[in-house]
């Protein structure tokens, strides 16, 4: 099975939650970003049981059945704290 | 003069003075600063700003055009600051200039809503025991 | 520093900078600034503002002690310049600091709100064909 | 019949109706703010047909009905139209 290369960035507290803040993952090919989410909540377990976490796709929120494609970045982003 | 700052010098609290329009009439502009808290015997000393950068500018850039145009005002700028933001210091500017008074309240109040629930940036507190932990945003 | 300025001098966008308190986590400011106008082919030159000085400054400080009690605020200043107010520069700053946004947004219009309805200034509009006259209030 | 003496102050626009930034006034002894207002709407007519004027005493608005007493300082306020 083909495989694809995308690029995860780690924000705020997820940072700490995943110990970096980038990665490369590798994914199946046609990976659904919800599919990503599924691989990296395994991976880092605290990610995976934090509330209110959204991934980004290439800067922008979109629904997780979007398909990733090799170099996407795909952003881990946990609940906002600005201001 | 750029309408969307991200940066990590102090901002500028008469940020509103690049916006310098005759066919205004009001400029509301809000600071966000660093303010003083005790929790357990420790106190706050400063607060430690992150972002992802890239996402961040896109959509501040998109919610000050949409405060220009729902709310029908002249233009907008919003600053906000990254890294160590130490007590009594703003880590967040924004101001609006309008033809008139409400919309420039309006849009001003509209935008710091935005900013804090919507736009990818974080912070953490920095306590005087050496500690620092997440704010929790809820 | 003083909490109510009547002056001709220029007013000062970042009077907040004034208010520095360490327990503040919001500061909101609105300038109203004279606007370009245009009328039966003259244009709008400048404002000039008179008051009755003495009860002028007794109704802002009680403005701005009545905001800080109802709005429960932490401080809050404002400045109303009189004589010659040339376009573009301001006629009135209003800041007001508060533990959060929200009391500060509402503290700082109801105090520019007050000022406008109630205090004994008056302006008049100076044109380019040198004509003048008393701005009506309606 | 015994006189007082008061001062009167008029400002914004009823400054040009008086043609005059303040006077002396006389008025009967125990006249009320209403009482000079009737007489300086006699004394100058464009004042009089003034809309929204209210008279202060002493740098303070008060009922009509106070009796004014040598000395006092009673101001003409047209709208304001300050900020």
């Amino acid at each position: 099975m083909r495989k694809i290369e995308i690029n995860v960035r780690f924000f705020g507290p997820a940072r700490e939650w995943a110990g970096r803040d980038e990665m490369k993952l590798d994914a199946p090919t046609a990976a659904t970003l919800g599919a990503v989410a599924g691989i990296l909540s395994e991976k880092y377990p605290r990610l995976g049981q934090a509330v209110g976490i959204r991934l980004a796709l290439n800067q922008a929120f979109v629904p997780l059945s979007t398909c990733v494609k090799s170099g996407d970045e795909v952003a881990i982003i946990p609940p906002v704290s600005g201001g | 003069m750029d309408k969307i700052i991200l940066t990590r010098d102090p901002l500028d609290a008469n940020i509103a003075s690049t916006l310098h329009r005759y066919d205004a009439g009001a400029v509301a502009t809000f600071a966000g600063t660093v303010r003083a808290e005790d929790a357990c015997n420790r106190q706050l000393l400063a607060l430690d700003y992150e972002a992802y950068e890239e996402m961040a500018i896109a959509m501040l850039t998109n919610i000050c055009k949409r405060a220009i145009e729902q709310f029908a005002v002249l233009d907008a700028i919003i600053a906000h600051r990254l890294g160590r933001v130490k007590l009594g210091e703003a880590s967040i500017v924004v101001a609006v200039v309008s033809a008139h008074r409400v919309e420039a309240f309006d849009a001003c109040r509209w935008i710091v809503d935005q900013v804090k629930t919507d736009v990818p940036i974080w912070k953490k507190d920095v306590w005087s025991d050496g500690s620092t932990s997440w704010v929790d945003p809820s």
